[in-house]
């Protein structure tokens, strides 16, 4: 989230679109109540089904699962069409003035540079036109027709409200309705939040559909204002923090990147990350790059990296492949490639998609490790559990070796939430039996592994043998040791880089911030951003002081949010080009002259004037991007892109199947269905009675939704002969799944041009253990692909086909 | 001449000559007669308990509450059957006759003890009889409406508005079949010589030749026809 | 943290719980009503009457109140089946004393579709027809704050609280045949802690305060709901039971019924207030009279006696048909 | 008036009857106390508060975990239960229906209890040591690692990378457990590393 939970309620129109908020996060859905009753903002939701949250809502719309897209598309064509823009911001705090290639365009949904035998774009062509001061070309007039604004003005004219209704289903007068209501928040004095989840990421385009949101929320000027951004709710409780600490293939933590084959060595790695600004006098902070990867480094192999040796830069791994993200690896697993694999508090086999698949791979293992509070599904994959987990346990060759672990009652430490916070937490009771923490685990099985690399020596033993161990208990390192290291040290006494007389930190301090580290080994810090939780002040991540001058919800001093305790992100862009609030009520920081003040920390340099540094200081441009150049593989601007498996061709190009440069394995590509054998469309969620596959353990929580079940509309119903509460089966290419029927008129029909197409829902909490009734997961069901950036499955768009059970599942 | 008895069922008979008694319940009727007496009296005692706040003392008589609660319905069908064995064996000579008209419209005299100005009459007289059928109509009522509000085995069985005419009605039942109790005890007790017939089974000749005349009669003019009886 | 209810909805939880053991502020001289006690002693004092208010408009359904009611209150409610309906359990239970129920409604007004949401459970009537339908001394109390307990050493089971209650709420326990439901969480108010479904209550749909407070708050949240084109938005708390300490706002407050048949104007059953009054006084009375009556008579009048004279002619009608034969 | 033996024998009767209606006329109901009226006992009176944060969504709600004993003066401490945390921001003391039930995860019938282990077509589980356990997996992640560690690439460049053996890390345990966890593959060389922001 770039704003925090407590900041909706600054907001004047919700827009719930890709999420059920009111349903996954009702906790944080309170402060759209708040706003709602306290300032009259309204709530706007747009979904295939009438959710809860849809319940509460001003509006409603229904779409069709994967159409997201032109919906977005459309919106922003109307707002340009009607002048519901906010200039100012769009002109200056974004790159709608830069200038684009020429050869850069799109035709048959798309872009230049299209590779059908690769599945993959030469994205050459989609980048600026850079003058010979090495600067992007610019048009402050938005009169080049090259410019990004009038390329996206262009692109998105073929997104009508005729389109919308044809392709989404979505009634026109109620897409008009919708983006009337959307189009007031252009008023600076107006601001608009969207709240998404997983309603957009579980596709195979699912960046897109959040950039396309994004694109409109910028034209809308509605980022790093109070009430406004792009709000992720995101899942787990510390989903946020592990993807800070980047426990991902491809990942350093920081946001830092894994080097690749290419990059052989540290100056080729560094070669390209050097950031250079593209417009003058922009800050560009990727530039310190290299403080913050020599940091992680040290903290990594200590005295052991050294400039001598790159930082070790060889004990690093480098990836041939963009990613060995977990579709990846099951695709090899059941291709009998991988030996050993860990579960720490995962269940894949509910998790992942194609279920049968997936329990064939994990068959494939010699040994599989899980580390969970609760007996999972995976843990007991080779169990049989009739119908629903039909296995020939004696052929199962996998050694298992389950161990408890403590839960978040039994453990302290920090999580990070949605909203970038970082919260410490204290154990308040003694674990269950001979449960262990996981800190606790990891360290015994690396300390196990060193010994037998010290006696016996092997293949490379240096990374292990190097790596930094210096914690108090070698076999059980304290919370408070690894949020230490995590937030930096310095190595030797670290000064000033202006006056370099000037000592910042002394040797063996804690650092305050990332500002303090450095790139010539003299700091160690395990995550650049969350420098400033642990500090020389001791835990700023246990702060409890909630008060809130002008109740503005920001609470500053309410534990540690990273980057620099900011609570909203781009903060500086709530402001005008002399550095004034937009909207004066809604004053975030404001230029007084000298530097930048107000209620939050200043999202830029404190003393960087207004006018001159833009707010977006992540950027070389300096500027927001409407335009993301070769950032994202399948295209700079959002294009409509249907599902895998659809039930009406692409608009635009009825050959495109999919995302055209989606990596699909060849073993799934024969899996996918077409809508003649799957007439129906499917889309997977949650409910509120439940999260994920953990609260069937849970009596109460299994009382309040015992048993798996299917949501319908009573017009398939009378179709197919489902009676309400009676048994169905639903089947794809894939599995198959016996369940009860829910008819609701909460889903209808969509008239998707000459088609009628029906939605059917599937939630995802039941399995065969623990309290509730015995059931299946959509990810029986679900296609084996995931979005072509990052691999995120295509859970919420799928076929299937249903009918009514011919026995009654045995529950 | 026919045998058929009009007045007298099988099993009453003259017992002695001198002095004349008459014998008028069997054994198994006397103990029936007292086993359906002593279930309505737990149930007037504890139904009474939970019928008004200051009888509620009452359940101390069964050991509380709880036990009055679950008691009752029990002890309701004990009744419920052993009346209706009762009613199986009575239910004949119950049936209205002319007679019983005139002996309604001479109800003064009934009180004043004046017989000698009423009809002859069978085994019993009109009052007996509204007696009997008073109590089997309200027992079948309280019977019913008892199961509907049933809590412990019958919750489902009708709607709750349904269930408060139940309650109403068992009530109202209840007051009464109780007031027809404290009637037939009262008259049984005024009536000297009445009580005997449900003790020793027997009553004297002259009690008979008072109140039930033709009964009498039908059991004298029995004896010469067929004594083989 | 504000608590200004400008800014703010009116907070159930101002403060947390104490652990500190403290003497309940609730007790046996706050009672002002008592089942089967008519001669009970008045309260010792006057207690500020509470509420509860349940905004249907903000409820979302997520059924968080009746999982802290369960957790609060240590019921563990039955894992039943799924029945092609989202009320689980699917009614309320001896161990679920609220529940969340669903309606599907297509307004014809607007032509847009609803889903109605209501938290149903006790509703802590002023004048509470379970009260006066037990027969238990002191199984039923109601104290000066409004709410309505059940004292369960003094419950024996029967029932009649279910079918003096015009909401449907109380439900007999299969276990051990005491009656169940919403306590308002008396035990955490007698600490000056909220119900802990209004604690939890993720959206504040449920807010906990004096009943005058409370009456303020539905009345702007009334005002906000006309605003949003809720012409008949209302507050619920009906008369006819002398109004109750918990009740609704609700977006169609001209047809409660709406709301899973929430009743239209709800009261005692004049049947039980038949069984309850008329008949209780009246027949005890008769029954006293019919006994006294006739002991008086059996006292005074005289009894119907056999005279010799009829033994007599018994034993000549006898000898006559034994002579005849 | 005479009254002779049948009468007298009429009052005792009579007299039970009687006694009912007016015993209870006389106020003798009150004989029977009822219970006098109370409240439940206040069941957090005299247990241990510890702050603690929701472990499912990423809302990330304040809560206080209430337990007989107190970990941390190093006593054996049993939970009874969990509420939202009045104080904290975001929630103001509100949980979901999740959270308010998570004292019962924590006490849920499946919490594990001891290592266990199940061996190849084996049909069920059987315990194990710590130490066995974790010797076991020391021993399995070296011998593959020595076996499989790709040291170069086709083009001969450095790239020590490890395949076969993957982890999956878990987006519900705190962020130092994540640190530690990330040094300990990362130095492995394992690449096959995910967690739940992959789905």
């Amino acid at each position: 989230m770039t704003n925090p939970w407590t900041d909706i309620k600054n907001t004047d129109l919700v827009i719930v679109m890709g999420g059920n908020a009111a349903e996954a996060h009702p906790c944080g859905f309170k402060w759209v109540t708040e706003a709602k009753a306290h300032r009259g903002a309204k709530l706007i939701v747009v979904d295939p089904r009438f959710t809860r949250t849809a319940s509460v809502a001003d509006y409603y719309a229904p779409i069709r699962p994967g159409s997201d897209i032109v919906f977005l598309m459309a919106a922003i064509n109307w707002m340009i069409q009607n002048d519901k823009v906010q200039w100012e911001y769009v002109r200056n705090y974004t790159n709608a003035a830069l200038i684009v290639k020429d050869e850069f365009g799109w035709q048959d949904g798309l872009f230049s540079g299209y590779d059908p035998e690769k599945r993959d774009y030469d994205k050459s062509s989609w980048d600026y036109v850079i003058g010979d001061d090495g600067f992007a070309a610019i048009d402050m007039t938005l009169e080049n027709p090259r410019c990004v604004w009038n390329l996206l003005k262009d692109h998105v004219s073929r997104y009508t409200p005729e389109l919308v209704e044809q392709v989404c289903g979505t009634p026109k007068d109620r897409f008009l309705k919708i983006v009337q209501m959307i189009g007031e928040c252009s008023a600076t004095d107006k601001a608009m939040t969207s709240m998404y989840a997983l309603g957009w990421t579980q596709h195979s385009k699912g960046a897109q559909n959040i950039r396309g949101m994004a694109m409109l929320q910028l034209i809308l000027g509605n980022i790093g204002v109070r009430g406004g951004g792009m709000n992720a709710l995101r899942g787990h409780s510390n989903i946020q923090g592990l993807t800070d600490i980047g426990l991902m293939s491809n990942l350093i933590p920081g946001y830092l990147n894994i080097p690749t084959e290419k990059e052989a060595d540290w100056t080729t790695y560094m070669s390209s990350r050097q950031f250079k600004p593209l417009r003058p006098g922009q800050t560009s902070y990727w530039q310190n790059y290299p403080k913050f990867m020599v940091s992680f480094m040290k903290s990594m192999w200590g005295s052991a990296a050294t400039a001598e040796n790159d930082w070790a830069y060889d004990w690093l791994p480098k990836l041939d492949v963009p990613a060995y993200d977990v579709l990846r690896m099951f695709e090899l697993m059941n291709a009998g490639q991988i030996t050993n694999y860990f579960c720490q508090g995962f269940n894949p086999i509910l998790a992942f998609p194609n279920r049968g698949k997936v329990t064939a791979a994990l068959s494939k293992l010699k040994l599989l490790v899980t580390m969970d509070p609760l007996e999972t599904e995976t843990a007991h994959f080779w169990e049989n559990h009739g119908e629903y987990n039909d296995v020939d346990t004696a052929s199962i060759q996998t050694e298992v070796i389950e161990l408890p672990t403590t839960s978040f009652a039994e453990d302290d430490g920090s999580l990070v939430n949605s909203g970038r916070w970082l919260q410490w937490h204290w154990a308040a009771g003694t674990p269950p039996g001979q449960a262990q923490r996981d800190t606790w685990i990891m360290a015994q099985i690396f300390q196990r592994v060193r010994k037998l690399y010290q006696d016996e020596g092997g293949v490379l033993p240096e990374p292990i043998l190097n790596l930094t161990w210096d914690y108090a208990d070698p076999l059980d390192p304290t919370a408070e040791e690894l949020a230490k290291e995590m937030n930096g040290r310095a190595l030797a006494d670290v000064y000033d880089l202006t006056d370099k007389t000037k000592l910042v930190a002394a040797q063996g301090k804690q650092l305050a911030n990332f500002g303090q580290y450095r790139d010539d080994g003299s700091t160690m810090g395990g995550c650049w951003i969350f420098a400033g939780c642990w500090t020389e002040d001791g835990n700023i991540m246990a702060r409890r002081d909630n008060s809130d001058p002008d109740d503005t919800g920001t609470y500053l001093n309410w534990s540690f949010s990273w980057p620099m305790n900011r609570r909203i992100l781009y903060n500086r862009a709530s402001a005008d080009l002399e550095g004034k609030a937009w909207d004066p009520a809604r004053k975030l920081i404001e230029w007084n002259g000298e530097k930048w003040e107000g209620y939050d920390v200043p999202d830029i340099s404190p003393t960087a004037k207004p006018g001159d540094v833009g707010p977006f200081i992540m950027n070389q441009e300096g500027m927001s991007r409407l335009f993301t150049r070769g950032l994202m593989r399948d295209g700079p601007f959002p294009t409509h892109m249907e599902p895998f498996e659809s039930p009406i061709p692409n608009v635009f190009n009825e050959k495109m199947v999919g995302n055209p440069v989606a990596r699909v394995f060849v073993s799934d590509a024969e899996q996918f269905g077409t809508s003649d054998e799957f007439p129906f469309v499917a889309t997977s969620y949650r409910l509120t009675e439940h999260f994920h596959y953990w609260t069937k353990h849970n009596r109460i929580n299994a009382a309040l939704q015992p048993e798996f079940f299917v949501e319908i509309s009573p017009e398939l119903a009378a179709e197919k002969g489902i009676a309400k509460g009676g048994t169905v089966r639903v089947w794809s290419k894939r599995g198959s799944i016996t369940a009860k029927a829910l008819v609701s008129r909460r889903l209808r029909p969509l008239q998707c041009g000459d088609k009628l197409v029906h939605v059917i829902g599937i939630p995802l909490h039941w399995g065969f253990m623990g309290a509730a009734r015995k059931g299946f997961g959509p990810n029986s069901l679900t296609p084996f692909v995931g979005d072509a950036n990052i691999e995120t499955p295509e859970y919420k768009a799928f076929l299937v086909n249903i009918e009514p059970a011919t026995t009654e599942a045995v529950s | 001449m026919m045998a058929r008895r009009i007045y007298s069922q099988s099993g009453d008979h003259i017992e002695t000559t001198a002095p004349v008694t008459v014998s008028r319940y069997r054994g198994f009727t006397r103990a029936n007669h007292w086993v359906t007496a002593a279930s309505l009296i737990v149930l007037l005692l504890s139904g009474m308990a939970l019928f008004h706040p200051s009888l509620y003392f009452l359940t101390a008589l069964f050991g509380g509450g709880q036990v009055t609660r679950w008691l009752h319905p029990f002890v309701g069908i004990l009744l419920f059957l052993s009346f209706l064995i009762l009613f199986l064996q009575l239910w004949r000579l119950n049936l209205p006759r002319p007679e019983d008209a005139t002996w309604v419209s001479h109800i003064g005299d009934v009180v004043r003890g004046e017989e000698e100005k009423l009809p002859e009459l069978g085994k019993y007289n009109a009052g007996q009889k509204f007696i009997f059928w008073g109590m089997s109509a309200l027992i079948v009522v309280l019977i019913g409406s008892g199961v509907m509000i049933w809590e412990q085995y019958f919750p489902q069985l009708v709607s709750i508005p349904v269930r408060r005419v139940a309650v109403l009605v068992h009530s109202l039942a209840a007051v009464a079949i109780i007031l027809i109790f404290i009637l037939h005890v009262y008259a049984a007790i005024w009536t000297r010589g009445t009580l005997r017939a449900m003790t020793r089974g027997t009553v004297t000749g002259g009690w008979a030749w008072r109140h039930h005349r033709k009964w009498l009669r039908e059991l004298a003019g029995r004896e010469k026809r067929d004594p083989a009886e | 943290m504000t608590t200004d209810p400008n800014v703010d909805s009116p907070r159930t939880a101002v403060s947390n719980p104490p652990i500190q053991p403290m003497k309940a502020n609730l007790g046996a001289g706050d009672v002002m009503r008592a089942s089967a006690m008519p001669d009970l002693a008045p309260p010792e004092r006057e207690l500020t009457p509470v509420a509860k208010l349940i905004d249907v408009s903000k409820c979302i359904g997520c059924k968080a109140c009746q999982s802290a009611c369960a957790e609060w209150n240590d019921t563990v409610p039955e894992i039943e089946h799924n029945v092609g309906m989202y009320e689980n359990p699917h009614d309320l239970t001896p161990d679920m004393f609220t529940l969340m129920r669903f309606t599907e409604y297509d307004n014809p007004d607007t032509g847009e579709f609803e889903w109605l949401i209501r938290k149903d459970g006790c509703m802590h009537c002023a004048d509470p027809g379970c009260l006066k339908a037990c027969p238990a001394p002191g199984a039923i109390v109601q104290y000066t704050n409004g709410i309505v307990d059940f004292i369960h050493d003094n419950c024996i089971g029967c029932g009649y609280c279910v079918t003096g209650c015009p909401f449907n709420i109380p439900r007999v326990s299969k276990a051990d045949h005491k009656s169940y439901k919403c306590t308002l969480c008396s035990d955490r108010v007698a600490v000056g802690q909220g119900p802990a479904c209004a604690k939890a209550c993720p959206t504040q749909a449920i807010v906990f305060g004096t009943k005058e407070d409370m009456l303020t708050h539905a009345e702007a949240r009334v005002e906000d709901l006309k605003s949003r084109g809720y012409d008949n938005a209302g507050i619920y708390d009906p008369e006819g039971v002398g109004g109750t300490h918990v009740f609704y706002v609700l977006h169609h407050a001209d047809k409660p019924a709406l709301y899973s048949n929430l009743p239209e104007a709800p009261r005692i059953s004049p049947v039980v207030e038949g069984w309850k009054g008329a008949t209780k006084t009246v027949g005890l009375a008769a029954i006293g009279l019919a006994a006294v009556g006739s002991i008086l008579h059996g006292l005074l009048g005289r009894a119907n006696q056999v005279s010799a004279a009829e033994e007599h002619e018994a034993e000549e009608l006898v000898e006559r048909s034994e002579r005849d034969a | 008036m005479n009254i002779d033996l049948s009468r007298r024998g009429f009052m005792k009767l009579a007299g039970a009857g009687v006694a009912a209606t007016s015993l209870g006329a006389m106020g003798f109901g009150e004989a029977e106390a009822a219970e006098a009226a109370h409240v439940r006992a206040f069941k957090l009176a005299s247990t241990t508060e510890v702050r603690n944060t929701c472990t499912y969504c990423s809302v990330a709600c304040g809560i206080l975990i209430y337990s007989k004993g107190d970990v941390a003066a190093g006593e054996k401490a049993e939970i009874v239960h969990i509420e939202g945390d009045a104080d904290h921001p975001t929630n103001r003391g509100t949980l979901c229906p999740k959270g308010a039930a998570l004292k019962d995860t924590v006490h849920a019938q499946t919490r594990l209890t001891e290592p266990r282990i199940r061996r190849p077509g084996a049909d069920r589980f059987e315990s194990i040591s710590w130490d066995e356990a974790l010797d076991k997996i020391a021993r399995a992640l070296k011998d593959d690692r020595d076996t499989n560690m790709i040291l170069q690439n086709d083009a001969g460049v450095t790239v020590n990378r490890w395949t076969t053996t993957g982890f999956l890390a878990a987006s519900a345990t705190t962020n130092e457990t994540a640190w530690l966890t990330y040094k300990t593959v990362r130095a492995m060389g394992i690449v096959g590393f995910d967690n739940q922001a992959r789905v």
